[in-house]
Order: C-alpha cells, then structure tokens, then sequence
C-alpha cells in the first residue's frame, strides 16, 4: 500500500463538505486532473450524505471513511453503523429513494457509479452500510 | 445565493454559489420557496455560473422547484452549467423537464 | 461536543499537506479569520511533522490527529506511539532541537505556543507523544 | 520555486511557491545549494510573495542557507514578506542574522 489515512467525525451534515475536502486533499498525492477531483468529491458526497440522513436517519453516529491508494488507484470506503438497507437491488436502481419527501432524487448511487470506476455495497439490516468505491487516475 | 425577480416573465433568477449539497440545500429550498410565492413567480431561472460544487442533493432541488413552477403553470431553466454540472446533470435525466440557456438573458428570452 | 473528528493517516511527509488542509475544513466551521487558519495550519504542521521525524525517526507509523469544537473553542491532539520525549523540559526550549543535522530549527514548539492559545504534551519513552493544542474564535 | 542569478551582485534570487513544509524542504535545500555553488553565488535573495504557507522547517532551511552565504562572505535577505510570515519569522529570531527588503529589486541595491 502507498499511502492510506482514516477519518471518523459525527454524522452532522455540516461535516459534509469538511470531508470532500479532506478526501480531495488526500486524492491530490495522485496528481489527478480537476475534473477527477470533481467526479471524487460528487461520489463521497453522496455516499457520506446517505450515510447520515438514510444510515442514521439524521440522530447521532461516526461516519467513517477509509481511503487508500495502490499505485494509480484511489479505494475509499464510506461505512456508517446505521440501519443498514434491506433490499440492496432496489435501493440501487436509478430514481429509487425511500425519502422522497425529503427531495432526494434517488440518483446517489447512480451518480457514484458514473462518476468512479467501480462501486460496490456491503449492508446488513439493523448493522449498517459499507460502500467501497474505486478510481483509477490516468497519468497525464 | 442572490435571488430576483423579472417582473414581465414572472420570473425568479436564483443565483447559486458555493457549493450545494444535502448541508445547504434544506434552506435554500425553503428561501427559494418562499420568494417565489412572495412574488407569484410562474418561472424559475437557476444561474450555476458561480456555482463551486453540486451532488445528487441539488438535482432534488431542481426536480422540486420543477413542481412549483409547473403547477404555477411556468417553466424551470439552467444557465451557466459547467462541462462537469453538465455531466450530473444529463445522467439525472432532468434536461428532460428543464430548459437550458447560455444566459440569464437567454433563459429569459425563452420564456 | 458540538462536533468532533479524528483522522488517521501513515507517517508520510507527504501527508503533512493533507493533514493541514483537513484540519482546516474542519476549522472553518467556527468562522475563522484566514489568519485564524494560517495559525492553526502552521501549529498543526509543526506536531505532524515531529510525529513524523522525531516521533517515528522516519519510519512507518501511524499519526492520529483528533479534533473537536466546544462553542468557540477548537481543541486539536496530534499524537504517535513513536519514540517518544525523554527530557520534555528541554524538548520544549527554544531553539532546542535533537535533530541540528536535519537543519531542523528547534522552533517547533515555540511556533506551537504562540500561534495556539494553549499547548499541553503528554509524552513516555518508548510509548509515544501526545500534543493537545486549543484555540478560541472570536466571533467577528 | 523558482531561481536567478544576478551576475552583478553575485545573488542567487530564489522565488519560492506554494507551500514550503518538512515534505518539501529537503528538495528546495539541495536544489538552492547545487545552484549556489555551480554559480560560485555569495549572497541569496529569498522572495516569498507567492508563498502560500510555511512553517519551522522554512525557518531551518533560511537559517541553512544563511551559513551556505556567510560561508562565501555574503549575505541572506527575504523580500515578499506576508503579515502572516513575519509574524512567523519574527519569534524564530533569525532577522538578527538575515536583512529585510521590500521587494527583490530593493535587497539587489542593500547588497
Ligand atoms: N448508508 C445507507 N444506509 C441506509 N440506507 C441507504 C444508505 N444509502 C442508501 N440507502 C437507501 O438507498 C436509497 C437510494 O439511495 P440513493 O441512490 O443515494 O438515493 P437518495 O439518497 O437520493 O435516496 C435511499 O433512498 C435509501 O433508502
Ligand atoms: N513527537 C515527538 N516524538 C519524539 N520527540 C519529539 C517529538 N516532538 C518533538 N520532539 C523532540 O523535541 C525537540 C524539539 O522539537 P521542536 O521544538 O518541534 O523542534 P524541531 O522539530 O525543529 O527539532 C525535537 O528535536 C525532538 O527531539
């Protein structure tokens, strides 16, 4: 592994934009264009948005992202201990949300599979959500 | 944000800037909202030009405020979206819904 | 607590950059002037970068860095389990540094003490070193 | 970061950017000093107006080349000082044994 670092804060929306920054600072090592940087950020947003309103349904819990980078290769993993998602296929379609009234879209994870490489969710009902997320940053 | 108002397009611009995520969005919701009945707007303009950074959150945004202007029979259009906007954008599938302009004036002219 | 975070990264200089930047979008929920921030990046430096060099002699370890908001006030612990400060006294001297060879400048803590409002360090040899660091806003 | 020499007054002018920590210190250190010497350079002109960010290890490495130059019989100056960085420069002390100047063209005439 080259280098890796672990960030845990309390699942506050204010802390939202605090860990994009975090990430994207730590995303920097690999060079990556503007635009990677962008697609980076609008990916953890997502993940660490849900896991504070859909995962802690907006009461208090550690957010806890996990970043590592192999060569190329930025891997981060946004996991929350919350309620965790009983149908996973459903929660993964395009549109699909189970807070409409909230004005969500239902695009989070369309919008992380867009903007990584790849995208993949561990969920356990009543334990919690890991979603591990990969981008590879071509040299320029 | 900076909002105003065109009085002969019935029109809110909504000038957005900095970065609009799930944080921000609650109360920009709310202030849009609220000028927007204020006035008895019809249509909305949203000015991204100034805009740093927007996730799916800003996407709800704009469906809801599609709502409000549809059943005040008006219109929504975007203005000023960036390469990197345009691509959240399209894979909403909002362009549907919404108009596009290089403009305020653009978008204004349209209505 | 109003908000906290904790992050964790490898004892790399180049993740000196990245801690200053995290701690600072974490900071700058307290409305800080920019030269607010500018002392708290240099004071923040200053005790990644001994953990770093002194604390782990350049080898691979892990630098815990946990931050926390009381009303106005940010409280920031940067911490190794490195080799540790055996006589803190002198440690703590101005211009005493261990490492003159390294054109170290033996300011580190001095820097620390004057752009921070207190600085306490907690240190064993052999177990490591803890330095808490705490700063008020002032509202503006 | 950036370096000139200026022939005249035998002064290795060196513009430093972005930000200068412990990660980047050693690189600048052995960079600065291999131009000092392929120059046979005396004094060193440090401008710091693009210089975003600096902690003690930029104190070391100003106190280094300040050896390098009494060593050739010169001298160091810093030009481009922000509040901020003075504030810094100031508690380490080093303006007892490193000159002040308002810009590079004002160290050139000190020395
Ligand atoms: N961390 C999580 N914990 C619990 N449920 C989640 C989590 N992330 C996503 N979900 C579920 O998956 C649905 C779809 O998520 P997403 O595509 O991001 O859309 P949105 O956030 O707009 O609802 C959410 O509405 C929620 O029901
Ligand atoms: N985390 C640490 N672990 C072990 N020793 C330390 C640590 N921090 C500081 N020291 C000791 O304290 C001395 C003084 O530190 P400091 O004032 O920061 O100056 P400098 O880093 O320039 O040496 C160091 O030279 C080192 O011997």
């Amino acid at each position: 592994m080259d280098n890796s670092m672990k960030l845990e804060f309390l699942s506050k929306s204010s802390n939202e934009g605090f860990a994009r920054v975090a990430v994207a600072a730590f995303a920097s090592q690999l060079d990556p264009t503007l635009e990677d940087l962008s697609d980076i950020k609008t990916a953890l947003s997502e993940a660490v948005t849900n896991a504070i309103i859909h995962g802690y349904e907006n009461t208090k819990g550690i957010v806890t992202i996990s970043c590592q980078i192999n060569n190329d290769t930025l891997t981060v993993t946004v996991s929350d201990s919350g309620r965790g998602i009983e149908n996973l296929e459903q929660a993964m379609e395009p549109l699909y949300t189970s807070h409409p009234e909230m004005e969500r879209s239902g695009m989070g994870f369309t919008v992380m599979e867009t903007f990584m490489d790849s995208v993949s969710v561990r969920s356990a009902p009543g334990e919690g959500t890991d979603v591990t997320m990969s981008k590879t940053i071509k040299g320029r | 944000m900076e909002m105003r108002y065109e009085t002969a397009k019935r029109a809110l611009v909504v000038s957005l800037s900095h970065d609009l995520d799930h944080h921000g969005a609650a109360s920009l919701r709310e202030k849009i909202d609220y000028e927007f009945r204020r006035r008895r707007a019809r249509n909305i303009i949203f000015d991204l030009s100034a805009l740093k950074f927007m996730d799916s959150s800003g996407i709800g945004l704009i469906m809801g405020r599609y709502r409000l202007s549809v059943a005040a029979g008006g219109k929504v259009f975007l203005s000023g979206v960036s390469p990197q906007l345009d691509r959240l954008i399209s894979i909403s599938g909002i362009y549907k819904i919404v108009g596009w302009a290089k403009s305020i004036s653009e978008a204004l002219q349209c209505l």
